[in-house]
């Protein structure tokens, strides 16, 4: 524990420092040693944790009223803080070159980023409400300086106020949560809240609603494709693929006080999960700019993970063991999963939007000739998203699906309802992620570029690369080690469950190694045949000619589908979900002239609930401002009418 | 016994270049006309094999090594289908998902090897192809689902040993929906009429031919090969569940379960006869239809 | 005592009744005269230095330098009526009438049995406070704003001394300090906005509100941008 | 007695000083030397054991705010050497319109005549006496307030002047009732009433309690009594705007804790804390309408003020820990604001506008204000983990501890739509592209360094509370039977 703190110290230290460095490359060096040196001695006692289980405790005393300098390590904060030991350093590492680019002020940028990641990883021990609610804010505030880091650029202004906006609601919500758990505990002890809030649903849906704003749940997965976007790459890396994970870990947290769950919850979690899924992944169909994309897929992972979770709950509040294991623990690992294959798409698109200056995909192509190994980090990375084998996106959704399998065995309506929902969803998903990222990855590296943007204007250096290609690799190794990985994440599972449950689940983890051995077997077999294709007789044997036009005269890059038309039947039957405005340009007689077509895709839950609400709000406030009119006269006279009928009222 | 379970798959490569042949012959017939060998297949890949290849200057490392990945996916899924009750080399639970998503590695690949090109036309079958590849997933997952609840296993092949008679007598009309969902899937995947026209050449109207347009050579010959191994696949898997092939005797299996497999593709081939090519527009309808069916089969189970 | 209460009462009515800014110099003057010989009259059994030292500061300053300031300002300004009050003059008096009841009403309540002072001493009291107060409220001119507060202030001393408490003597002349002080810079700010804005209306000094009408309601700007117009309109 | 008098005597001296003195640079020195004084001198007064000495004297509420008030003067007077000096070449044509200005003699001798009676007001046990005080405190600051010599700040100083003239009558008047409730005790003072306790008339005293609270709420800038406070706010220069809200406000406030403690002594307690709670909601829930959209970002800190002094009442209102979290947001709420203040007062001067949509650009034009601007805003609408967060807190657990749900949703409803009102405005003043004819300057060290250090304490007020502090406060909240134990 005191091992953990130190190297969190060391990080928060490591900020500082660079943030009053001479230079920029000072600054992201320090910054970058600071973080391996910290994450390294702090990843000693997770992996112990990990490996071992058990659980560390240690109190402090506070001066603040009501709050301990509480901290505790368990096997579930260890799962969580994975991904931060490992994605940190290495965005960190990446971000020293991707702001070479042009920024005056990305020394202090590191002290932002370190107090990000120290404030995650602290978030993850702390075992007091209100010192977890500090660092909550202290995690937001920093992540929000991060956010609008670029604010020369102008687009930035809206998306930090939507995300300060959506993470003080969620606070909020947090808040009240601690507060209606406070009161009944009597401390704010998390060790105290487990006996006193159990089974209590305004807990879980406060739970939902605040930390389901930072994590992204529909709808208040606004700010997301608004951040992201904005963020420079590395922080959208980190913030997608770290940071939105710690609401889930709030989300579970909190789950560990409630004792035995009402089987509502659980379906709760489905419907929110599944809606977030679904749209998200629609919703990042709709897109045209290459983050935003990435950013609603990152709600649409986090609704996978959702589900996830309410099938855990499920289990829970039915007994059934595998359940449990699979529903949470296919929830987790695919924790760990995104945040890996997440952060190497945000750093791809990251290097795409260096080396182009451009984040809309309907400008660019071909760029797999030009950045080849970002190209190849890239697709193992979408197809990870897409949860296709051999990748460790698979594994995660094998586990959910073998959930619903085994929620089956119960025989009820509702657990066979719950598979029913499960596999429908997952399916719808992941069907959809397929044609999210076939497009994202060919639209923007294969074929040729399609406009002047889609021209490399700056060479990548070793650092934007070497990380993609480790975070690639990382993806295949978590598929190819997750029947061991499974077992520390079936550990923070144990703790999760009111009951306790025997350790060695088996089943899925034999299951898992015939996966790992098929998805070995799959990548063997296509080398083995692309080998074989090399030495046919006539198998290097090369000529080059044009791609087969139809006989069409004058091919020209334009002519290639974009993004937008990739998608067009896609979208075109989810209308109303996912709609897309562009006005329709007017094309007549035999020899047209020349016009152009925008469209631009708005977000139904900005669209249809928070901009009448805002409206609302101000159409309920216009009248109330005449209150403040300026005459004197009739200040005075609320000053004599305050004072009559208080007199009168209360004497 | 090992060995026997290895068989299947050899075998499975052996036989599957025959299916199209098969359709093509009973298309054939119903034409009026002779027909290409029933062994064509075998021939045009043992040709492309042995020719070198072009490729457009627009390709990429994409284009090379998508053959093989789709080859290899396509056979890494016959090691999951069982004969009948003779299980497959390869089995685990819910691995008729892995399958699911081993169909869509090989969908991934020629998608975004289509997109390679960058020609105007595969882009357009790529559109294509992933819009009815993400409506014919929950069809077949749903599909499993019955399955799996109906025989209370969870791999393939245990799925199919255990769809004995009993189990026929129990919920056939469950398994002959499924079967019927599967056999639009089959007909949607393997781009058959009257989704896709394997024949025609106007590339408007393609999908899946058109998205290999560009390959030639001993990367058409992986492509043509990988093609006739879906067939195969989604052939085995309705064969599986339609006929009770389990329940007759061990011997017997193989021979029924080749038999009907050439019965499907002679069923593919009488329906591409009869049926005219629908509109574009109304291929989802096709789809959506395969998967409402999967789905009143499970109501059916569940309430039922 | 009870002549001195209905010297005050009318000089509220006075007040309220009159349109002519000098003539309401002169009633708060005689105000301030009455309120300076209060305290000996109430107090005639003990006359200490004190009290008269504190009556004859009150009568200086109430009754004799703020009377001449505020003449100085009127002079200066040239203004010398109050025209077109919110309420008229003659609704103003049948409003004091009203005033007078209630507080007639508010002495009786209070239900004084223990004060040595006749209750009509602290109706006339509370009288001059509502007078005051209506004074501020119902007409425009800063001048007769000050007047009105002034009115006001020597009701709430008059209350002062209708419930026969006393201050320590310093406290009682950081009290008046504070007046004088206070109608010094209102009057100083009156000269101020008579130079600047040419007109001592306090009724048009409502640049500073909150009351604006945001151009063009709410104009969605690009994706969910709400435009604040920058061009306000000030409602009249 | 001596003692705490002191601090009254040499900034009274001062001020009368500062009148005559010619020279600019011995008249700003005097104000920094002055005020560096008076702060150590408070210091000195909070750290050793409480005087009473009649008239006057020190409790642990009083020191509290005598800290506040002396830290924030200590604040507005090196900005102030700031301010004076300012620059004003680049400023557009209408600048003249808000950036002219008073001799500067008159400034610095009001602004020391305001801390001596701010001083006297927190220091004073005599209620007449800490009256007369707090009436001072108007008398001293209207002139500043009038400081630019414009017509709208002539109207903001004359509607501050009228407005609380009449409502520290009104005060007066109230006085007087409270004297009525026990003319047998012989002395006027806090700690006699308190004594007094269930000796005093109930009735007289529910109506003393309500006059003053009308009263000095009006000073204090209670909806719907508030109506001087924007316009004076906006108006002022920005170390005045400054130390209105950050100082002068918790005079006022202090004057009506002192009838609460008076109140509950005397068994009118809970009607006491019902009226400041329903002050207080009315208060935050008013200056919600205002703060959104608001197009003035001086009158947005001002509602603001407007806010957290309904928050204050609220916490006093609440009882129980609740008064602990008022008082503690009382000098949260000043040391932020005073940034706050100060900041826009660079702003101000940069661009010679108070319409917040024509500042653009702020992070890129002035970094330092623009980052004191940010974390202002992050501050004020009590984010952790700043000190404004664990006072609200505070606050808020005593409310739900007894019970208060709907009025604690009301409460966090409220302050939800501020801080996206106020986020929105802020924001779109800091994080846009800048104007491009703006020349890039650096910013003097003047101009940011004491909101820095302001907005550094109160982020450490929330990170760590020394133990003397948090015995004052729980002392001068056992005042009203609350605290944390």
């Amino acid at each position: 524990m005191e091992l953990l703190l130190t190297g969190i110290l060391i990080v928060i230290a490591g900020g500082f420092v660079s943030a009053f460095a001479k230079t920029n490359r000072f600054a992201g060096l320090t910054a970058v040693m600071s973080l391996i040196l910290g994450l390294g001695i702090a990843a000693l006692p997770v992996i112990t944790m990990l490996l071992k289980g058990g659980s560390y405790k240690l109190s402090l005393p506070w001066s603040m009223p009501g709050g301990a300098l509480s901290f505790g390590l368990d096997p579930l904060s260890a799962l969580f803080a994975l991904p931060v030991i490992i994605i940190s350093p290495l965005a960190a590492f990446y971000g020293t070159a991707y702001l070479e680019k042009e920024h005056h002020h990305s020394r202090t940028s590191w002290l932002f980023y370190n107090i990000l990641v120290a404030s995650m990883m602290l978030l993850l021990v702390s075992r007091n409400a209100l010192l977890f609610l500090v660092i909550w804010e202290v995690m937001a505030v920093s992540s929000f300086f991060l956010v609008v880091m670029e604010h020369r650029s102008g687009e930035v202004m809206k998306a930090g106020w939507i995300y300060l906006l959506a993470t003080h609601a969620g606070t909020v919500a947090v808040i009240f949560l601690f507060l209606i758990m406070g009161k009944t505990a009597g401390s704010w002890e998390f060790e105290r809240f487990a006996a006193a809030s159990a089974g209590s649903t305004s807990v879980f849906f406060l739970a939902v609603i605040g930390f389901g704003a930072k994590a992204g749940f529909f709808p208040m997965h606004v700010w997301l494709p608004e951040a992201h976007p904005a963020a420079p790459s590395h922080v959208s890396a980190l913030m997608s693929g770290v940071m939105i994970k710690m609401g889930i870990y709030g989300l579970v947290r909190i789950l560990t006080f409630c004792g035995k769950p009402a089987v509502f919850w659980g379906w709760s979690l489905i419907v929110i999960g599944l809606t977030g899924g679904i749209l998200g992944i629609l919703l990042a169909l709709a897109q045209k700019d290459i983050k935003r994309v990435l950013a609603y897929s990152s709600v649409e992972n986090i609704g996978i993970i959702t589900m996830g979770i309410g099938a855990g709950i499920l289990g829970t509040a039915w007994n059934n063991t595998a359940l449990i294991m699979l529903g949470y623990g296919g929830a987790l690992l695919h924790v760990i999963n995104h945040s890996v294959f997440k952060s190497l798409l945000f750093m791809g698109a990251g290097s795409v939007l260096y080396s182009t200056d451009t984040k809309e995909m309907d400008r660019l192509g071909g760029l797999g000739k030009k950045m080849k190994w970002t190209a190849v980090a890239f697709l193992a990375g979408s197809l990870a998203i897409s949860g296709l084998p051999p990748f460790n996106g698979f594994v995660g959704e094998y586990l959910l699906f073998s959930g619903g399998l085994a929620s089956l065995n119960a025989g009820t309506y509702q657990s066979a309802s719950l598979a029913v929902v499960m596999f429908i969803g997952l399916a719808l998903i992941g069907g959809l992620a397929v044609v999210c990222f076939t497009r994202t990855f060919s639209i923007v590296f294969l074929g040729e570029g399609r406009t002047d943007d889609a021209k490399i204007k700056r060479r990548l250096t070793a650092a934007m690369v070497w990380p993609l290609l480790f975070l690639a690799t990382l993806t295949l190794v978590i598929s190819f080690a997750s029947p061991w990985i499974i077992k520390s994440v079936f550990l923070a599972v144990r703790g999760l469950s009111p009951v306790p449950i025997e350790m060695n689940y088996k089943p899925s983890s034999s299951s898992l190694m015939m996966l790992v051995i098929s998805g070995a077997v799959l990548m063997g077999l296509a080398g083995l045949l692309y080998f074989i294709r090399r030495r046919l007789p006539m198998g290097d044997v090369e000529t080059s000619a044009g791609t087969w036009d139809c006989g069409y005269a004058k091919p020209d890059a334009s002519m290639q589908y974009t993004s937008s038309s990739f998608v067009d039947p896609v979208i075109r039957l989810f209308g109303a979900l996912a709609d897309r405005k562009g006005k329709n340009p007017q094309v007549r007689g035999y020899f047209p002239a020349s016009t152009s077509l925008e469209t631009d895709a708005g977000d139904i839950g900005e669209e249809k609930l928070y901009r009448p609400a805002f409206v609302w709000l101000e159409k309920f406030a216009a009248p109330l401002r005449r209150f403040q009119h300026g005459h004197i006269h009739g200040y005075l006279i609320y000053i004599a009418l305050t004072l009559i009928i208080l007199l009168i009222w209360k004497v | 016994m090992k060995l026997l379970h290895w068989l299947l798959p050899i075998s499975a490569f052996i036989i599957a270049p025959i299916i199209p042949g098969i359709i093509n012959r009973v298309k054939a017939f119903f034409a009026g006309r002779r027909g290409v060998p029933i062994l064509q297949l075998y021939i045009d890949i043992w040709k492309l094999l042995r020719k070198g290849s072009t490729y457009s200057h627009t390709t990429s490392f994409v284009f090379r090594i998508a053959p093989s990945v789709i080859a290899a996916a396509l056979i890494l899924c016959t090691f999951f289908i069982p004969w009948g009750s003779i299980s497959s080399p390869v089995s685990f639970s819910g691995d008729l998902i892995f399958i699911a998503y081993l169909l869509d590695v090989a969908r991934y690949f020629t998608v975004i090897a289509a997109m390679d090109t960058g020609s105007a036309f595969e882009g357009m079958g790529a559109s294509r192809e992933v819009q009815f590849g993400f409506l014919a997933e929950p069809a077949f997952l749903m599909g499993i689902l019955v399955l799996v609840m109906v025989t209370k296993n969870t791999s393939t092949s245990g799925i199919m040993q255990h769809l004995s008679t009993s189990v026929w007598a129990d919920s056939g009309i469950l398994l002959i929906l499924v079967a019927t969902a599967w056999y639009f899937l089959l007909l949607t995947e393997n781009s058959r009429i009257p989704v896709d026209d394997p024949n025609t050449h106007l590339e408007l109207t393609m999908i899946h031919e058109v998205m290999v347009l560009d390959y030639s050579g001993p990367d058409f010959a992986y492509i043509l090969y990988g093609s006739a191994l879906k067939l195969w696949i989604f052939s085995a898997l309705i064969v599986n569940i339609l006929l009770p092939v389990a329940a007759l005797p061990i011997w017997l299996q193989p021979i029924v379960f080749i038999a009907g497999t050439a019965g499907v593709a002679i069923l593919v081939g009488i329906t591409e006869s009869i049926i005219a090519r629908l509109r574009l527009v109304t291929v989802p309808k096709i789809i959506v239809s395969a998967s409402a069916l999967c789905f009143i089969a499970l109501i059916f189970r569940i309430i039922g | 005592m009870n002549i001195i209460s209905i010297i005050l009462i009318m000089s509220g009515l006075l007040l309220l009744g009159s349109s002519r800014l000098g003539v309401a110099i002169k009633v708060v003057a005689i105000q301030g005269l009455v309120l300076g010989i209060l305290p000996i009259v109430k107090a005639s059994h003990e006359l200490t230095a004190g009290v008269w030292f504190l009556c004859i500061s009150i009568i200086a300053a109430k009754g004799i330098i703020l009377p001449i300031l505020l003449n100085t300002n009127l002079k200066s300004s040239g203004i010398t009526r109050e025209i077109e009050p919110f309420i008229s003059y003659g609704v103003s008096i049948i409003a004091g009438i009203i005033m007078l009841i209630l507080a007639g009403w508010m002495t009786v309540r209070l239900n004084l049995n223990r004060t040595m002072t006749p209750p009509i001493v602290l109706s006339a009291a509370f009288f001059m406070v509502l007078s005051g107060l209506f004074l501020m409220i119902t007409r425009k001119k800063a001048l007769t704003q000050i007047l009105g507060f002034l009115a006001m202030e020597n009701g709430v001393y008059a209350v002062g001394i209708g419930l026969s408490l006393e201050f320590p003597f310093m406290v009682e002349l950081g009290i008046l300090l504070d007046v004088v002080v206070g109608v010094v810079i209102m009057g100083h700010l009156l000269l101020h906005m008579d130079k600047e804005m040419a007109h001592t209306d306090t009724d048009r000094l409502t640049e500073l509100s909150d009351n604006i009408r945001l151009s063009g309601e709410i104009k969605v700007v690009s994706s969910n941008e709400v435009n604040i117009g920058s061009d306000r309109e000030v409602l009249k | 007695m001596i003692r705490i008098l002191f601090p009254t005597v040499i900034a009274a001296m001062a001020g009368i000083i500062a009148f005559f003195i010619r020279s600019n640079t011995w008249r700003r020195a005097l104000l920094v030397t002055t005020a560096s004084v008076h702060l150590v001198f408070s210091f000195y007064l909070g750290a050793i054991k409480p005087i009473k000495a009649g008239w006057i004297g020190t409790d642990s509420l009083s020191v509290i705010f005598l800290v506040t008030v002396s830290l924030m003067f200590f604040a507005a007077a090196v900005y102030s050497i700031f301010y004076l000096t300012a620059d004003r070449h680049h400023e557009p044509e209408n600048a003249s319109r808000y950036l002219s200005s008073t001799p500067e003699s008159i400034y610095t001798g009001c602004m020391l005549l305001l801390l001596s009676t701010m001083t006297l007001a927190v220091t004073a046990r005599h209620f007449a006496l800490q009256w007369v005080s707090i009436e001072a405190t108007t008398l001293a600051s209207a002139p500043l307030i009038y400081f630019h010599r414009s017509s709208r700040s002539l109207e903001a100083a004359w509607k501050y002047l009228i407005i609380c003239s009449v409502g520290i009558a009104i005060a007066l008047m109230g006085l007087f009732f409270l004297r009525m409730t026990s003319p047998k005790v012989s002395e006027f003072t806090v700690d006699a009433f308190v004594a007094a306790g269930s000796s005093l008339d109930k009735k007289w005293l529910s109506a003393a309690f309500i006059i003053i609270l009308v009263g000095y709420g009006t000073k204090m800038g209670l909806a719907p009594l508030h109506t001087w406070l924007p316009d004076a706010h906006s108006e002022a220069p920005a170390p005045v705007s400054a130390l209105l809200s950050g100082a002068l406000l918790n005079c006022a406030f202090l004057g009506i804790m002192r009838v609460h403690q008076v109140a509950n002594a005397g068994g009118i307690g809970v009607m006491a804390s019902e009226l400041l709670v329903m002050f207080g909601i009315f208060s935050i829930g008013l200056a919600t309408v205002f703060i959104l959209r608001q197009p003035d970002f001086k009158r947005l800190l001002a509602y603001s003020s407007v806010e957290n002094m309904g928050i204050i009442a609220l916490g006093v209102g609440v009882g129980g820990g609740a008064v602990f979290g008022g008082l503690f947001h009382a000098v949260n709420h000043s040391l932020v604001k005073v940034a706050l203040f100060l900041a826009a007062g660079n702003i101000l001067a940069r661009y010679g506008t108070r319409e917040s949509s024509k500042v653009r650009g702020l992070a890129s034009i002035m970094p330092t204000t623009a980052f004191i601007w940010t974390m202002g805003l992050i501050a004020i609408t009590g984010t952790p983990p700043f000190g404004t967060f664990m006072s609200k807190f505070t606050i808020l657990k005593t409310m739900t501890a007894k019970g208060m749900w709907s009025l604690t949703a009301f409460f966090m409803a409220f302050l939800v739509i501020i801080f996206a009102a106020m986020s929105y405005i802020v924001l779109k003043m800091v994080f846009t592209p800048p104007p491009p004819e703006m020349p890039e300057k650096p910013e003097r060290t003047l101009s940011w360094i004491m909101p820095v250090i302001l907005l550094v304490t109160a982020l450490a007020a929330g990170i760590y509370m020394p133990e003397i502090v948090r015995n004052h406060l729980e002392q001068a909240s056992a005042l009203f039977g609350g605290g944390l134990k």
